[in-house]
C-alpha cells in the first residue's frame, strides 16, 4: 500500500471526531491534533458533525488522501464500525478516543471513556447526597446517542434500587446549555420541590443551574453534570453544581497520538481496549482537578 | 375560488390563529394546573422572547416574499462577538494594540454585525439576483464558520452581572427580555401598520413588478428589511449569550426553522404579501406555549418531537378551514 | 341549444348573477353584451364547468347538465377561452396547446412529433408565425391570446366560448379571428362570442344577450338591433364621447425626444427601437397607432426608465435635458405610466382598493415626515373611486375582486393621484366596456384641457381617430409616421403601420 | 422586459451549472494531484448517491412549487424501519404473533413505508391547503420523533452481508449506491420529459390556474410527486444504512437542505415550473465535489463551512450571471 506525504514531506495524521458543535469534543480534537503535530506529523481535524454517513464520507476521503493513520472520535457504537473497517482494509490503522466501537478487530487501540461506570459512580455519589430520598429530574442527551443511554442506564442502575428516590420528570435537553434552562425553568413549574438534577453532560447542568438560579432554588437543588467542562470544575468550586464524572480527553487524545506515532514507526501489538476510568469529581476532592484532568 | 386566494378575512385568519392558541391553553391548563399560573406566564414569555425578536425579523422578510435562514447561525455569531468584545477586547499582538469594550459598546457592536451580515444577504439578493433561499442559506453556512473561527469552538463565559441583566432581570414586575421582545413587536408593528417602507414591504410581496413601476426602489427596501432582520437576529443572539452568561458557539441552531413556523402559524403567507406580526407574535406564543406544556406534561422525549408535528399541522389547519370558504 | 335557466351565482358578499337566463344557438354567434362587472365573465365560467357551485340549471341538447369540472365541460363538447389568459409561460407554444390532452403513444410515452404537427397546423390556422417550441412565456401578449384560440379550436368543441378574445391583439389578427369564426359557425357550432368592441359585434355577431348588473336585460337579433339602441340597453341610458376633433394647436413642448434606439435583449447587434424622435406638447393628445410587435409598448417601457442599460438617446422635459434610469426617475419628471398588463404590472391584486390607489404618493400622505395619515389616503381613494366611477362599495375592498374594467380605472387613479405632466398610457381600454371607455377619452380630453401631455398607445384605430390631436405611427421599432388627426384616416394610418413590412 | 423572466436560455441555464462544476474541478485538480484519480472519482460518485435519490425527489416536488423539509427524517425512519424489520421482524408477544422479513420484504416495505409519509405530506398539502413548507416542516419533527420511537433511541445494526452490498458492493465495476441513483436520474429524466406526468409537474409549477383550467387534476399530480419523493428518501435511507451496516436514529439530519442546495445550484426555480433533473445531478456533483475538495487541500474544518458557503454563493452568482442579460 503506497504510503503518500504531505507537501512538506510530513506524513499525515487525520483526527476525526463526531461533532465539533460541542466544546468538549473541540478540546479533544484540539488536543490530538497538537499531540501529532507536535510529534512531528501533519494534523487535520475532520468534523463528522454527528452523522455517521458524513463519517464514512471523511473516511473514504481520507483513504484516497493517504493518511497515514486516524485519530477517532465515533459518531456511533454500531454504525462507526463499517467506516473504521474500510480504513483496515486500506491499511490505515484507527485508534479510537473516547467513544467505543462495537468490534475488535477493527480498530488497532481503543482508548476509551467509561460512561457507564463513570454514571454508575454519580449514582452513588447522587444517592448519599440525597439520603436515599428525594424528588430528582433527569436531562437526557441527544436521545438517538450512545453516550446518553450509557450514562442514563448506568445512574438508573444505582437509583432505581431505592423506592425513595423518585424521578419526577425526565426530559432531553440535546447536550445543549440553553434547552436544558428552557427544559429546566417549565419542568420547575411543575415540580418547584425537587431536590437534585442528573444532566448528561456539563452543558446541560450549568444550563440547569442557572435556571435554577433564576428560581431562586439554586441552594436547594444538588445539580449533577458529566465531562468536567471549564464552567463546571467552576461551578463544584464555588459550591453552585455539586458534582460531575471527569472524563480524560486530553490523556485519551494524547494516547491516542502517542500509539499512532508508535505504529508509524513500527509498533504493532497494541492493547485492543484501555479503559481511562471517570472520575466522580465532587466539592471534596475538586482540589485535585482543573477542566478535563488532573492537576 | 380556484383564482388568487381572497382575503377580505385578515382579521378572520388573525381571529383564527388566536382561536388555536386559545384551544391549545385550554387543553393544556385542563392537564396541567401549573400551567395557568402567573409564574409560568413569564416563562413562557420570556422563553420566547428571542424566537419573538428574531420571528419579527423573519416575517418583514417573507413578506416581502423572501426568506432568512441564516438567522440562528447569526445570532450565534453576533452573541460570540458581543460577548468576546466585551471578555477579551481586541487584541492585536502585533501591533501591541488591546481595544477594549464598554458593555454599550460591544452590544452595539454585536447589533451592528447582525445588521451587516443581514444587509450582505440583502446586497448579494438584489445585486446578483440570488433566490433568497440560497443566498441565506450559504449565509448559514458561512456565519456558522465564522462563529466557530472567532470562538475557536470554546463557549466564552462568565460576562459579568450587568451583561446577565438583559436575560435574566426584571424591570417593573415584568422580565427584560419580554421588555425587549414587547418593543422589537411594537415598533415592527408601526412600521408596517403606519409607515411608508411598511407599505412598500407588502407591496413587494404582493407584486414586485408592480412596485417597480410604482417607483418604489425595490433594491433599498430588501437591504433595510434583510439588515433589520440580521439586526434582531442579533439582539436576540444578545438575549440567549445573557440568558446562559456564556456564548455557545452551537446556539441557535435550527432557530430558522423555529421563526419560519412562528411566522406561518401565524398566517403570513410565504409567498409574501399578506400577514402581519400580531399574527407572528400568536405563531411564537403557540410554540412556546407548547414547548412548555409538554414539559409540564412530562411527555416522553421521543413522544415530544411527534406531539408538537402533530399539533402544528392542527393548528395551521384549522387556521386554513377558517380562511377558506 | 343550450339553455342557462335562473342561474344565480354569489361570491362572498357579491352577487354576481342573478337569476339571470340565456339562449345559445347553434350554428350562430351569440354575442353576449354588457358593462365591465355585469357578470358576463362569471356565467361563462358556469357553463364552461370553472364554477360548480351555483343555483339554477343548464339544459344541453334537452338535458340536464350538470358539469364536474372543466375537464367534464370540454368532454361533453364545451370549451372556452378565457378573458384572462391562462397559458404556462414555462412550457412551449404546443406543450400549452395540448396541456392536459397529450397525445401519447402506445406505451403512454408523449408523442412529441405527431404534437408538433397539429400544433403547427393550428397556428397557421390563427396565423401565427413562430416557432412551435417557442416558450409562451417569451410571446407578446397577442401572440399569447392566439395561442388561447389555437387551444380552443385543437378540441372537437361544438360550443365555443370566446370571453374578449380580442383584447390585445390588432385588426389584422381580428379579421383572421373573424374568418375561423365564419369557418365554425358553417360546420353549425355554437358560438359564445363576449367584446366590448361594438364594431366587432355588429361584424360577427347574428344574436345579442344583454346583460346588466348580473341579469339578463334582453335578447334578440342583431340585425334588429342598432348600436345606440344596444349601449343603451347596456347601461341603462344614452352615452356619447365622441370628440369633435379640436384644430387647436399646441406649442409649448413638454416631452421631447430625440434618436431613442433599444438594443435587443439577446441578439445585441439588432434593435428594438431605432432612431425614434418626436414632441409631446402641453395639453396634448398624441395618439401611437402600430399593429402587434410594433414597439409601441417597449417605447413606453423605455421613456420610463425601464431599460437603462439597453438605451440610449436624449430626452427632455420641459426643454431640460433629463436622464430617466428607473421609473423614481421618471415619476420625479412628472412622467406616469399605465402599463399594458395591469395584471402584471399595474396593481397588487390581493390588496385594497385603497392601497393600490395610493401606493404612488405615499410621500404626500405623510404626517410628521414618518407616519401615515390614514384618512388623507382613505379620502384621497375616496375621490378617485367617484372621479373615475370605480363600481365598487368599499375602498377597502380587495382590487383583485374587481372586474377587469374597474381593475383598470384602479391603475388609472393611481397615477394620476401623482399629477403628472406627461401620462403615457398603453391601451387603457383594454377590456373596458363602453360607457367606461367613454368616460376615460372624456377623462382625458379634460386632463389635457388642464395642460397634461398625454401619449395614448392603442390597437384599435377608431379609438387613436377620436381621442387624439396627432397620431403617430411606428413599425417594426421606427416612427414611421407623425401628423395632425385631421390628416389620418383608417387607410393612410394603416399603410404606415405595415409600410415597413412591405418595404423590407 | 420587466415581465417574467424570459428563458429561452434554459440550456444556457445548464451550462451555466456546468461551467460552474467544471471550473470547480479544474481548480481542485490543480490544487491537489489526489482528485483526479479513478478512486476518488468513484469516491466522489459513491457519496453523492444518497443526497442525488434524495434531490430528484426534491426537484419534482419543487418543479411544482412545492418543498419537502420532511425528507432527512422520512430516509431515517425508513432506513429504520427496514433495518428494524430485516433484523427483528414484527414481534406481538400479546397475540403470539411473529413475522419474519425477508431481505425483499423488509426493503420493500421501508420503500413503501416512505412512499406512503410522503402520500400524508401530498394529503395534507392538497387536501387543507396547508403550505408545502409547513406540512413537511411538521413531518420532519414526526418523523423524527417515529424514528426515535421505533429504534428507541439507539442504532439497529449488524444487519448481514446481503444487505451490506446495496451500500457497499460493486456491479460491472461501479459501485452498488452509484447504479441505484443512476437509475433513479434516468427514470426521472424519462418522467419529467417524455411523460404527461412530467408535462403536468411543469405546468403546475408554471401557472397552477391554468393548469387547473386545463383539467389537470393537480392533487392527484402533488400526492403522487410527494408520493416519489418520500419513496426516495426511504431508497436514501437504505443506502445510507446498508453503508454503515447500521441505521442511526439521528441518520440524515439537515439533508433536505443539502437537496434543496443541489436542486438550487443546478437550476430549478423554487417558484416552480422550471428546471431540471440533469440540473440538480450537476449540483449533487457540485456539492460532493467541493466536499471532497475541501478535505483533498486541507482546508480546516472551520474554515470549511465558510468555504463551502462562499463556493455556492459564488456558484449560484455564475450561473444567474449567464442567465441575466
Ligand atoms: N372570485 C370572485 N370573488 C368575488 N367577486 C367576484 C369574483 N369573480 C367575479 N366577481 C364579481 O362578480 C361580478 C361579475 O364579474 P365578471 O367578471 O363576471 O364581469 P364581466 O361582465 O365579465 O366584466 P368585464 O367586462 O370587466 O370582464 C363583479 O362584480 C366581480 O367583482
Ligand atoms: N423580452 C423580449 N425579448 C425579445 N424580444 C422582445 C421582447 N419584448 C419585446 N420584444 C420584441 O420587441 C418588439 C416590440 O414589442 P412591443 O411589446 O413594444 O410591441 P407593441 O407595439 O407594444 O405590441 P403589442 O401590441 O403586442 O403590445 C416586438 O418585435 C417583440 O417581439
Ligand atoms: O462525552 C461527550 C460529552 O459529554 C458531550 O458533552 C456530549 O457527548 C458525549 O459523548
Ligand atoms: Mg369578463
Ligand atoms: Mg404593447
Amino acid at each position: 500500500k503506497q504510503q503518500q506525504k504531505a507537501e512538506n514531506g510530513k506524513k499525515k495524521i487525520a483526527v476525526v471526531v463526531s461533532t465539533l458543535n460541542n466544546p468538549w469534543f473541540v478540546f479533544l480534537a484540539e488536543t490530538a491534533a497538537a499531540k501529532a503535530t507536535a510529534l512531528g506529523y501533519d494534523a487535520k481535524v475532520f468534523d463528522s458533525q454527528n452523522n455517521t454517513a458524513t463519517e464514512g464520507d471523511h473516511f473514504e476521503n481520507i483513504i484516497v488522501a493517504g493518511f497515514d493513520a486516524i485519530l477517532f472520535n465515533s459518531t456511533d457504537a454500531n454504525g462507526s464500525v463499517a467506516n473504521v473497517m474500510k480504513a483496515k482494509k486500506a491499511g490505515i490503522p484507527v485508534f479510537c478516543m473516547d467513544r467505543e466501537i462495537n468490534a475488535t478487530n477493527a480498530a488497532t487501540s481503543q482508548i476509551l471513556s467509561d460512561s457507564y461506570s463513570g454514571a454508575v459512580a454519580i449514582g452513588v455519589s447522587f444517592t448519599q447526597q440525597l439520603k436515599k430520598k428525594g424528588r430528582y429530574v433527569e436531562l437526557l442527551g441527544l436521545v438517538g446517542d450512545n453516550n446518553t443511554w450509557a450514562r442514563s442506564k448506568g445512574f438508573h442502575s444505582v437509583t432505581d434500587n431505592y423506592p425513595g428516590l423518585q424521578m419526577v420528570a425526565r426530559q432531553s435537553a440535546d447536550f445543549d446549555r440553553n434547552k436544558a434552562m428552557e427544559v429546566m425553568e417549565s419542568i420547575l413549574q411543575a415540580h418547584p420541590d425537587i431536590d437534585a438534577v442528573f444532566c448528561g453532560n456539563d452543558g446541560m447542568a450549568m444550563g440547569a443551574y442557572q435556571a435554577l438560579v433564576a428560581a431562586g432554588k439554586a441552594t436547594k437543588v444538588k445539580v449533577f453534570g458529566f465531562d468536567g467542562a471549564e464552567d463546571v470544575i467552576t461551578a463544584i468550586k464555588e459550591n453552585k453544581v455539586y458534582g460531575t464524572g471527569m472524563q480524560f480527553p486530553k490523556v485519551m487524545a494524547e494516547t491516542a497520538a502517542q500509539f499512532a506515532d508508535e505504529y508509524i514507526k513500527g509498533r504493532r501489538d497494541f492493547p485492543q481496549k484501555i479503559p481511562v476510568a471517570v472520575e466522580l469529581v465532587t466539592p471534596k476532592n475538586i482540589n485535585d482537578y482543573i477542566a478535563y484532568g488532573k492537576k | 375560488m380556484i383564482a388568487i386566494q381572497k382575503n377580505n378575512a385578515l382579521n378572520l385568519a388573525r381571529l383564527q390563529s388566536l382561536i388555536a392558541m386559545v384551544v391549545l391553553c385550554i387543553i393544556i391548563a385542563i392537564m396541567s394546573d401549573k400551567f395557568l399560573t402567573m409564574d409560568n406566564g413569564w416563562n413562557v414569555l420570556r422563553q420566547i422572547s428571542v424566537n419573538i425578536c428574531i420571528s419579527v425579523g423573519m416575517t418583514l422578510i417573507v413578506l416581502t416574499a423572501g426568506i432568512d435562514l441564516s438567522v440562528g447561525s447569526v445570532l450565534a455569531l453576533c452573541g460570540a462577538i458581543t460577548a468576546g468584545l466585551l471578555k477579551n477586547g481586541i487584541k492585536l499582538p502585533t501591533l501591541d494594540l488591546f481595544i477594549g469594550f464598554t458593555l454599550l459598546g460591544s452590544l452595539l457592536a454585536g447589533i451592528i454585525a447582525g445588521g451587516a451580515l443581514g444587509l450582505f444577504n440583502g446586497f448579494v439578493i438584489t445585486k446578483f439576483k440570488v433566490p433568497p433561499f440560497v443566498s441565506t442559506l450559504a449565509m448559514l453556512t458561512i456565519a456558522r464558520g465564522l462563529t466557530m473561527l472567532w470562538t475557536q469552538g470554546h463557549p466564552i463565559s462568565n460576562l459579568g452581572p450587568a451583561f446577565s441583566t438583559i436575560g435574566t432581570g426584571w424591570m417593573l414586575g415584568i422580565p427584560v427580555p419580554v421588555w425587549i421582545a414587547g418593543v422589537v413587536v411594537l415598533l415592527a408593528i408601526f412600521i408596517t401598520r403606519q409607515t411608508r417602507l411598511g407599505r412598500y414591504i407588502y407591496a413587494i410581496g404582493g407584486n414586485e413588478n408592480a412596485a417597480i413601476l410604482s417607483g418604489i426602489s425595490i433594491n433599498k427596501v430588501k437591504l433595510i428589511v434583510y439588515g433589520i432582520a440580521g439586526a434582531l437576529a442579533a439582539v436576540g443572539g444578545i438575549m440567549v449569550t445573557s440568558r446562559l452568561d456564556s456564548a455557545q458557539p452551537n446556539a441557535g441552531t435550527g432557530y430558522e426553522l423555529d421563526a419560519i413556523a412562528a411566522v406561518v402559524i401565524g398566517g403570513t403567507s410565504l409567498s409574501g404579501g399578506k400577514g402581519s406580526i400580531g399574527g407572528t407574535v400568536m405563531g411564537a406564543v403557540i410554540i412556546g406555549v407548547l414547548n412548555n406544556g409538554l414539559v409540564l406534561l412530562n411527555v416522553s422525549p421521543f413522544w415530544q418531537q411527534v406531539v408538537k408535528g402533530a399539533v402544528i399541522l392542527i393548528a395551521v389547519i384549522i387556521d386554513k378551514g377558517g380562511k377558506k370558504k | 341549444m343550450l339553455i342557462a335557466q335562473n342561474i344565480t351565482k354569489k361570491f362572498a358578499g357579491v352577487t354576481a348573477l342573478n337569476n339571470v337566463h340565456l339562449e345559445l344557438h347553434p350554428g350562430m354567434v351569440n354575442a353576449i353584451i354588457g358593462e365591465n362587472g355585469a357578470g358576463k365573465s362569471t356565467l361563462m365560467k358556469i357553463l364552461s364547468g370553472v364554477h360548480t357551485d351555483y343555483e339554477g340549471s343548464i339544459i344541453y341538447n334537452n338535458e340536464t347538465l350538470k358539469l364536474a369540472g372543466t375537464k367534464d365541460a370540454e368532454a361533453k363538447g364545451i370549451v372556452i377561452i378565457h378573458q384572462e389568459l391562462n397559458l404556462v409561460p414555462g412550457l412551449s407554444i404546443t406543450e400549452n396547446i395540448f396541456l392536459g390532452r397529450e397525445l401519447c403513444n402506445a406505451i403512454g410515452i408523449l408523442d412529441k412529433r405527431e404534437m408538433t404537427r397539429a400544433a403547427k397546423k393550428l397556428m397557421e390556422k390563427v396565423k401565427l408565425d413562430v416557432d412551435a417550441g417557442t416558450l409562451v412565456g417569451d410571446l407578446k401578449v397577442g401572440q399569447q391570446q392566439l395561442v388561447e384560440i389555437a387551444k380552443a379550436l385543437h378540441t372537437k368543441a361544438s360550443v365555443i366560448i370566446m370571453d374578449e378574445p380580442t383584447s390585445a391583439i390588432s385588426d389584422k389578427e381580428v379579421d383572421n379571428l373573424f374568418v375561423i369564426v365564419n369557418e365554425l359557425r358553417n360546420e353549425g357550432k355554437t358560438i359564445v362570442y363576449i367584446s366590448h368592441k361594438l364594431k366587432e359585434l355588429f361584424t360577427i355577431a347574428d344574436r345579442f344577450v344583454v346583460m346588466r348588473d348580473g341579469c339578463s336585460i334582453e335578447s334578440g337579433l342583431m340585425s334588429e338591433m342598432t348600436q345606440d339602441g344596444l349601449i343603451r340597453k347596456m347601461t341603462g341610458r344614452a352615452v356619447s364621447g365622441t370628440r369633435e376633433n379640436s384644430s387647436q394647436v399646441f406649442t409649448e413642448p413638454v416631452l421631447r425626444v430625440h434618436n431613442v434606439n433599444l438594443k435587443n435583449t439577446s441578439r445585441h447587434a439588432s434593435n428594438v427601437l431605432t432612431d425614434i424622435s418626436f414632441t409631446l406638447h402641453k395639453g396634448e393628445i398624441a395618439g401611437l397607432y402600430g399593429l402587434m410587435g410594433a414597439g409601441r409598448t417597449e417605447l413606453m417601457e423605455t421613456l420610463f426608465g425601464l431599460h437603462p442599460k439597453r438605451a440610449t438617446g436624449d430626452m427632455y422635459v420641459n426643454e431640460q435635458p433629463v436622464q430617466i434610469q428607473s421609473p423614481i426617475h421618471a415619476i420625479k419628471h412628472g412622467i406616469a405610466l399605465v402599463p399594458e398588463d395591469r395584471k402584471a404590472h399595474g396593481l397588487i391584486l390581493d390588496q385594497k382598493i385603497k392601497s393600490n390607489i395610493s401606493i404612488t404618493v405615499l410621500n404626500q400622505l405623510e404626517k410628521w415626515g414618518i407616519v401615515l395619515h390614514n384618512r388623507k389616503e382613505t379620502n384621497l381613494s375616496k375621490a378617485y373611486i367617484q372621479q373615475l366611477g370605480i363600481k365598487t362599495h368599499s375602498e377597502n375592498n380587495i382590487a383583485g375582486n374587481l372586474s377587469g374594467g374597474n381593475q383598470q380605472k384602479i391603475v388609472l387613479a393611481k397615477w394620476l393621484a401623482t399629477n403628472p405632466r406627461i401620462l403615457l398610457l398603453d391601451e387603457p381600454t383594454r377590456g373596458i366596456d363602453i360607457n367606461a371607455r367613454f368616460e376615460i377619452y372624456n377623462l382625458m380630453k379634460k386632463l389635457a384641457g388642464e395642460g397634461m401631455a398625454i401619449l395614448l398607445v392603442s390597437s384599435e384605430l377608431p379609438e387613436i381617430l377620436t381621442a387624439s390631436d396627432r397620431v403617430l405611427v411606428m413599425a417594426e421599432g421606427r416612427l414611421t409616421a407623425d401628423m395632425p388627426v385631421a390628416e389620418a384616416t383608417e387607410s393612410n394610418v394603416l399603410k404606415y403601420a405595415i409600410q415597413h413590412n412591405i418595404t423590407a
